[in-house]
């Protein structure tokens, strides 16, 4: 069938690096079409190029069998092809509503907006996106998650022939994920033309009718998904043969719960420990403690205050109520710096507003948080830095031109890598991982979890934020479900099973009535 | 209402309520304080900087500023004493034509370069003085506003007001409805929210641009040739500082200086904070000139203190 | 994969960074270039421009903005601005004429002194009170200049020999004054890229929130950073006042902000914050400096000064501006 | 020793003399013509408006001597406002006097255009405006009462012949200009320049920039152009303050006094302290002490007696002749 948007031979060439290498990609009407590759690998550039933010250095693109050049995404969306983008881009302080319907407001007389029918089009919008908030509300007091959500609906409510969407899954979580699928089916059933970008292959194996992988901006493989299994997806995406990651590529958590339980139970001396953390509307005298070498997981929907509650732990969050005991010791309350220098580290859920330093390098945002430490008498020791920068910068495998490279030029999962990086390096007693893998390629987070069983075992202590309930259970000892900022049940040892976290969830969750 | 729409509520009228609270002390302080005509001079002479505040809102939402509004006031006004030899409609048109375009000018350099508003405007404010002073010889020139329809413009008077007071009322509303009620309104909220994003979102975000430095000149110059109306005369030391009045107003008003919020309602408040503050200094009567700016000084520092004091009432995490 | 991160760094990475350099060589070093020009413009048509004596006049004439640039500079990477700088020189000459009675040194203290506090006050609205930067600096720059004026009514001469040689006497030909701004220049410098003050501060102006989260003491660097502007401030109101051999409060650095930020940002600092660049920011003040000069020089009616002015300062910005990947 | 404040006018010393005979010629005003009321100043509500900051010897004796004479003569009740060298304030300073319900205005204007708001609402209340020290262009004795003041032009034309004999008619001359768009600035040069024209062909005027009548704003612009004209044999500024700036350039210079000449307007203290010292060459007296020909005025107005619709004060000169006798009354 004819293809409604192809790529041919396109490359794109950014200051020392080629982020596109002569990629050819065709999509067709009603197809949904996996585009995959490991962190780095061009998928965004590619997008970017494809919606007009980028200009190509080479190769063409044709649009509804045509020759189409857009110069701004403007352009792309008036010829009807919308985008979500990996980082969440929307615009924070302006009402939900606003921006859900930015640009196609309803009128009311003299074509000037009519703010009730909008409120009202945005309500019954987001409800059918399980988005059940205050539509006047700022976006930015959203969630990530549901601020994920509100870009989808609004890139799928404009009528378009082609949707593209960057890692869209990265921040929600089941319920959520099932929403997206059952817009995707809607949508190619209508016939129109779906780009997907995942890190997720279950997802993939899922929705997708065709794949194409890409390697260092270069095409790797291109062909129905059905046809190219598990292992050999693999294996394209990190260059290297199946049975070498049959072996070494794949290790994912190797901590089996029973074990793991001896292991770390030792003793029961816990290393954090938030007591009756409360805030107005947010959380509700929530109690977590994570003992050393123990991995804790936090679950529950979007929404539920899994990231108030770390921000809760290290001081970032104004409390009503509550205390954090470090090592039995009281920590001042509201002072990040104090939770850090007690070994206290969150790594942020929101990689762009809270993560990166934009206008500083690799190695600066690496060694940002451990500056106290690198230097004597308020001089920094670049020495000390470089060798920082350098072990973690091999460790995590980060992909850029070099360490003064600009963070903010790094793919979406080097950034990410980066932060982890910035956090290792002080050295913390208890890690708080706020979606830590969110975004990061199959390879990357099977060695970030890894990482995690491995700093767990040297005596660190874990609390995992994941979306993802696979990661969750297979990282986390114990697992605390959180539902409206408060503690609704706790599964430990056998427990600790997808089934009986959807359990305790969807059992507490029988009394509000759903969406 | 919950907490955001208070707070909200809060920091677009934290300036409305000091405002108040500084009125109702004045009055119980200085009984010719808050006599009709103490008050009409407040006003009128507000009403100009007023004009001004209404293009710097639209400029700083969008996340922008604009220091050439000062330059752009005189010469409006010495354009306007010009042409008003010409006849009333030239004495418009002329300041409209060239602050626009000066406005223009600036709005393509800003959006087409990606270079700082601060420091082209800065260069506006150097440039257009430099270009009053020029078809003034070096200010020494004072033209007179020849056609007396112009000068009734600046000084006819509406149940006691003058007429600039209630050109700016209605241009007050207008401003409101085209920043809340349209299209172009929400733009410039979005390239002031996050400029990368409206770009994805789909805003014209250098057309956009461009339209609010426009404005902002247009509606400097409107000022200036008022202005001029009312004094009658192309007064050419005028405007040094004005553009920092009108900047302290508007973020007095509430208005994020990193831009994305902000509104109308609290810029107006914000300069008839300011007019008050120097009536109240007036009616103390003989404090030293150097008394009265520790004072305004001190005021100030009060007034965005409490501002934010209120819209602290929110609480971001 | 770790190969092939390493051939980036062969002929085909090579070929993709050449014309790149390009713009950032003319990005980062567009104002010194612009200063050649400048210096070679006035060298052809300028008459004595070659003396030694001249090259003394300009850098006198600008130590007090490098100065106050320096500090403005570390301001603008928090993403602040500091408009009370004009206010505290202003300050710092009335303060400086009144301590005199006890000698140079002591007054020289005072004055600083008080420009610390002025930084203090705007640092702490702009830090813990959480109000913009350019309202609060723009409250100090109306009172502090009342304060100034408050305390000493009117331009006052004073005979002072110590504070009068500050001001006009030379170490091998070099202006003691100059010798102090280039010492300070050294100084700002290396806390900017040595130090972890210096990194924190940038990082502060990149990131807030990232900067919070990762336990950086941003209140208290942003408090410092205003304090040291005010300090840079009041020294350079100091210099200036002992090189007028009076203290002149009315007038003293009227408008000074207004260059300052000029010289920062034609230096190629970005308002935005997050980057900081000093020795650029030095070559700005040079710039702004050399222009002046060279519109005085040729007699040029203020008018055409102005509007000359406004051109150069585009010009070398936009050679200087960031260009962003299309 | 230092630091030293503004001096009192010392007795009647450095008091404002009329011009005689040409001072107060041209057509009168009274009472009836004005249509105003009679009113008793002592208990009058009386509002002046300053225009500059008092931070400078003029404004500041100017000031000073308004409100000493209204104590003198038990005026209990007069207001004060000043502009801060902004215009549009002084608008509104004035109008807001008139709505505290002033009964006389006296005026030191910063313009000499623009004020039809202010006319307009004094004329409808009938209260008599003094400008002082600049004019206002309008009609005296109806749209305001009188002008009280130095001849600014003059003042320009008299520094002109100083600086002839002072260059033997010919040579190189740079100006100070002050601030741009002043009044001041406009009136002295031109005088200056006119007169220069007239009488001294041979004087080229090689040089003007401005010194925004700042110390230090003189300082520097002299500095630059010794360095790149040191040809030039005379300097011209238009107040003390920038000659004085002008001095300092050239002490650093390594100059001696008298090898360039500098004639200036004020005879403010310190400039005339300059002469005695041989640094300045002539200062052109601007007597900022307006106060009791002020209010000498308007009372006499008040009783009813003819009062000339400007009164134009003898400026003196000061030169090495009188420099240090005159010490005590400059201001
Ligand atoms: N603006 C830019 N400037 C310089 N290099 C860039 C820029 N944007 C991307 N790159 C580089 O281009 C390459 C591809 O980046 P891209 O974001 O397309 O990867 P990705 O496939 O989206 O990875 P991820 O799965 O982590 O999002 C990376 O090496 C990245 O460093
Ligand atoms: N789907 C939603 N509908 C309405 N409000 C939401 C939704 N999701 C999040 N919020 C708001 O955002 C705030 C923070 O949610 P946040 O997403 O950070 O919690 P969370 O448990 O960390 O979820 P996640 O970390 O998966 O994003 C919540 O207090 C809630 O008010
Ligand atoms: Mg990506
Ligand atoms: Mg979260």
């Amino acid at each position: 069938m004819e293809a409604v948007l192809e790529a041919r031979g396109v490359s794109k060439r950014f200051p020392g690096v080629l982020a596109l290498d002569g990629v050819s990609l065709a999509l067709r009407p009603g197809e949904v079409h996996a585009l995959v590759g490991e962190n780095g690998a061009g998928k965004s550039t590619l997008i970017k190029v494809f919606t007009g933010v980028y200009q190509p250095d080479g190769g063409e693109l044709r649009y509804q069998g045509g020759p189409a050049a857009f110069g701004t995404p403007l352009e792309a969306q008036r010829a009807g092809i919308s985008t979500i983008y990996q980082e969440v881009n929307l615009v924070p302080m302006m009402s939900v509503a606003r921006n859900l319907l930015l640009g196609r407001e309803p009128r009311g007389r003299f074509g000037v907006i009519d703010a009730a029918a909008m409120y009202d089009e945005a309500e019954r919008v987001l409800s059918g996106y399980g988005v059940d908030t205050d539509v006047r509300r700022p976006l930015r007091t959203l969630g990530v998650g549901a601020q994920q959500m509100v870009a989808l609906a609004r890139a799928v409510s404009v009528d378009a022939r082609v949707v593209i969407m960057d890692e869209p899954t990265s921040s929600l979580e089941p319920r959520e994920v099932e929403t997206l699928f059952g817009v995707i089916r809607r949508l190619r059933d209508g016939g129109i033309a779906v780009m997907y970008v995942s890190h997720r292959l279950d997802e993939l194996y899922r929705v997708c009718d065709q794949v194409t992988v890409l390697r260092d901006g270069r095409l790797a493989h291109t062909g129905p998904m059905a046809e190219l299994e598990r292992l050999k997806l693999i294996s394209l995406m990190l260059g290297r043969d199946q049975n070498e990651v049959r072996t070494a590529g794949l290790t994912s958590f190797s901590r089996d719960h029973a074990e793991g339980d001896e292991q770390t139970a030792g003793d029961g001396a816990p290393v954090v420990e938030a007591r009756g953390l409360t805030r107005r509307h947010v959380l509700d005298r929530v109690d977590v403690s994570v003992k050393p070498g123990e991995v804790v997981g936090l679950g529950g929907l979007l929404g539920a205050g899994r990231t108030e509650t770390a921000k809760a732990i290290v001081g970032a969050l104004p409390l009503d109520g509550g205390q954090v005991l470090v090592a039995g010791a009281p920590l001042r309350a509201g002072s990040t710096s104090a939770a850090i220098r007690a070994g206290v580290s969150l790594l942020p859920e929101d990689r762009k507003a809270e993560g990166i330093i934009p206008t500083l390098s690799v190695r600066e945002n690496i060694a940002l948080a451990a500056l106290p430490s690198m230097g004597r008498a308020g001089v920094v020791s670049e020495a000390k830095i470089d060798r920082i920068v350098e072990i973690f910068m091999r460790r995590l495998r980060i992909k850029a031109a070099s360490p003064h490279q600009l963070v903010s030029e790094l793919s979406g999962g080097n950034q990410q890598k980066v932060l982890l990086a910035r956090w290792l390096a002080v050295r913390p007693k208890v890690l708080l991982l706020d979606e830590p893998t969110r975004g990061i390629d199959v390879g990357a987070k099977a060695e970030v979890q890894a990482l995690i069983d491995e700093l767990a075992r040297e005596g660190l202590g874990v609390l995992l934020i994941s979306s993802d309930l696979e990661e969750l259970v297979e990282g986390a000892d114990r697992i605390l479900v959180l539902r409206e900022g408060a503690v609704v049940g706790e599964l430990s040892g056998d427990e600790v099973t997808e089934e009986r976290i959807m359990a305790t969830i969807a059992e507490q969750s029988d009394g509000r009535a759903h969406a | 209402m919950n907490r955001e729409q208070l707070s909200r509520t809060l920091q677009q009228h934290g300036a409305v309520m000091v405002l108040g609270t500084l009125v109702i002390v004045g009055s119980l302080a200085f009984d010719s304080f808050a006599t009709p005509a103490n008050a009409a001079s407040v006003v009128v002479s507000s009403s100009f900087l007023a004009i001004i505040a209404i293009g710097m809102t639209f400029v700083i939402i969008s996340g922008g500023i604009d220091l050439s509004v000062g330059s752009l006031f005189v010469l409006g006004g010495v354009l306007a004493a010009y042409g008003s030899q010409y006849g009333m409609l030239v004495a418009l048109l002329l300041p409209l034509a060239v602050c626009g375009v000066v406005g223009l000018l600036q709005g393509l350099v800003i959006a087409r370069t990606g270079m700082a508003p601060f420091i082209v405007t800065l260069a506006g404010l150097l440039g257009v003085r430099g270009l009053m002073l020029a078809i003034s010889d070096e200010g020494a020139t004072t033209y007179l506003v020849k056609d007396r329809a112009f000068a009734a413009l600046g000084q006819g008077e509406i149940l006691g007001l003058s007429y600039p007071v209630h050109i700016t009322a209605a241009l007050a509303l207008a401003a409101m409805v085209l920043l809340q009620r349209t299209g172009f309104g929400q733009n410039v909220y979005a390239i002031g929210g996050n400029e990368q994003a409206a770009a994805l979102m789909g805003v014209p975000v250098a057309r956009t641009k461009v339209y609010v430095y426009v404005m902002s000149g247009l509606l400097a110059g409107l000022a200036g040739a008022l202005n001029a109306a009312r004094l009658s005369s192309g007064v050419t030391i005028l405007g040094i500082g004005l553009e920092l009045d009108a900047i302290a107003a508007v973020v007095i008003g509430g208005t994020l200086l990193t831009g994305g919020a902000g509104g109308i309602t609290g810029s107006v408040a914000g300069v008839l904070l300011l007019g008050v503050i120097q009536s109240l200094i007036n009616q103390v009567g003989n404090l030293t000139s150097a008394f009265q700016q520790v004072v305004s000084g001190l005021f100030l520092a009060l007034v965005v203190v409490a501002q934010r004091l209120l819209s602290k009432a929110q609480r971001l995490t | 994969m770790a190969e092939l991160t390493h051939d980036r760094g062969g002929p085909r990475g090579r070929v993709a960074v050449l014309k790149p350099q390009v713009f950032a060589w003319v990005q980062d070093y567009g104002v010194y270039a612009a200063v050649l020009a400048l210096l070679l413009f006035n060298v052809l048509f300028t008459p004595h421009f070659l003396d030694a004596s001249n090259f003394r006049t300009q850098l006198v004439q600008v130590t007090p903005i490098v100065i106050v640039s320096l500090g403005m500079a570390l301001v603008i990477g928090t993403q602040g601005i500091d408009l009370s700088v004009g206010s505290v020189m202003a300050l710092a000459a009335a303060l400086v004429v009144l301590y005199l009675g006890y000698g140079w040194l002591p007054a020289l203290v005072v004055a600083v002194i008080g420009g610390a506090v002025v930084g203090a006050a705007g640092g702490a609205l702009v830090a813990y009170v959480g109000v913009q930067p350019i309202v609060a600096t723009l409250a100090l720059l109306v009172g502090v200049r009342g304060l100034a004026n408050v305390l000493v009514p009117q331009l006052v001469e004073f005979r002072n020999p110590d504070l009068i040689a500050l001001g006009s006497s030379s170490v091998a030909g070099i202006p003691v004054i100059v010798l102090i701004a280039a010492a300070l220049t050294v100084i700002v410098l290396f806390v900017v890229r040595r130090t972890t003050f210096g990194r924190q501060v940038v990082a502060i102006g990149g990131n807030r929130s990232a900067s919070e989260l990762s336990g950086l003491p941003v209140k208290r660097v942003l408090l410092i950073v205003y304090v040291i502007s005010g300090l840079l401030a009041a020294l350079a109101g100091v210099l200036a006042t002992a090189r007028l051999q009076a203290s002149d409060p009315t007038s003293l650095g009227m408008f000074i902000e207004l260059s300052a930020i000029t010289a920062v940002v034609v230096g190629g600092t970005p308002l935005t914050g997050g980057r900081i660049r000093v020795l650029s920011t030095v070559m700005g003040a040079l710039l702004m400096q050399l222009l002046a000069a060279t519109l005085i020089k040729h007699n040029l009616p203020q008018s055409w000064t102005q509007m000359v002015q406004a051109v150069i300062i585009l010009a070398a910005v936009y050679a200087t501006r960031k260009r962003e990947t299309r | 020793e230092e630091p030293q404040s503004a001096p009192a006018a010392a007795g009647s010393a450095g008091q404002q003399v009329v011009q005689t005979p040409s001072g107060t010629a041209g057509p009168t005003c009274t009472l009836e013509q004005f249509g105003g009321t009679k009113f008793d100043l002592k208990t009058a509500t009386v509002g002046f408006s300053q225009s500059e900051k008092e931070a400078n010897p003029f404004r500041i004796a100017e000031t000073k001597s308004i409100k000493d004479e209204a104590e003198k003569l038990g005026i209990t009740n007069l207001k004060v406002t000043n502009a801060q060298s902004q215009f549009s304030k002084q608008i509104t300073d004035v109008q807001q006097l008139i709505a505290q319900g002033v009964q006389l205005l006296v005026i030191a204007p910063l313009n000499s255009d623009g004020w039809e708001p202010v006319l307009q609402q004094a004329a409808a209340k009938k209260i008599p405006i003094i400008t002082v020290d600049r004019k206002i262009n309008a009609k005296a004795c109806s749209d305001y009462l009188t002008f009280i003041g130095s001849d600014f032009y003059e003042q320009g034309k008299r520094a002109a012949d100083r600086m002839i004999d002072a260059l033997g008619g010919k040579g190189k001359v740079a100006i100070l200009l002050g601030a741009p768009g002043n009044n001041v600035t406009t009136e002295r040069t031109n005088g200056f320049k006119d007169r220069v024209k007239e009488k001294a062909p041979e004087i080229t005027i090689s040089f003007e920039q401005t010194g925004e009548f700042a110390r230090e704003k003189g300082q520097q612009v002299t500095e630059q152009l010794i360095q790149s004209n040191p040809d030039i044999n005379g300097i011209y500024a238009e107040n003390d303050e920038m000659a004085l700036g002008a001095v300092t350039a050239l002490k650093g210079a390594g100059k001696e006094p008298g090898d360039i000449k500098i004639v200036s307007v004020d005879g403010t203290r310190s400039a005339v302290q300059g002469i005695a010292d041989g640094w300045l060459h002539a200062v052109i007296e601007s007597n900022p002490r307006f106060g009791p020909l002020a209010f000498e005025t308007a009372q006499k107005f008040l009783n009813g007696d003819a009062i000339p619709d400007k009164v134009i004060i003898s400026d003196r000169d000061y030169d090495t002749g009188n420099a240090k006798d005159s010490l005590g009354e400059a201001y």
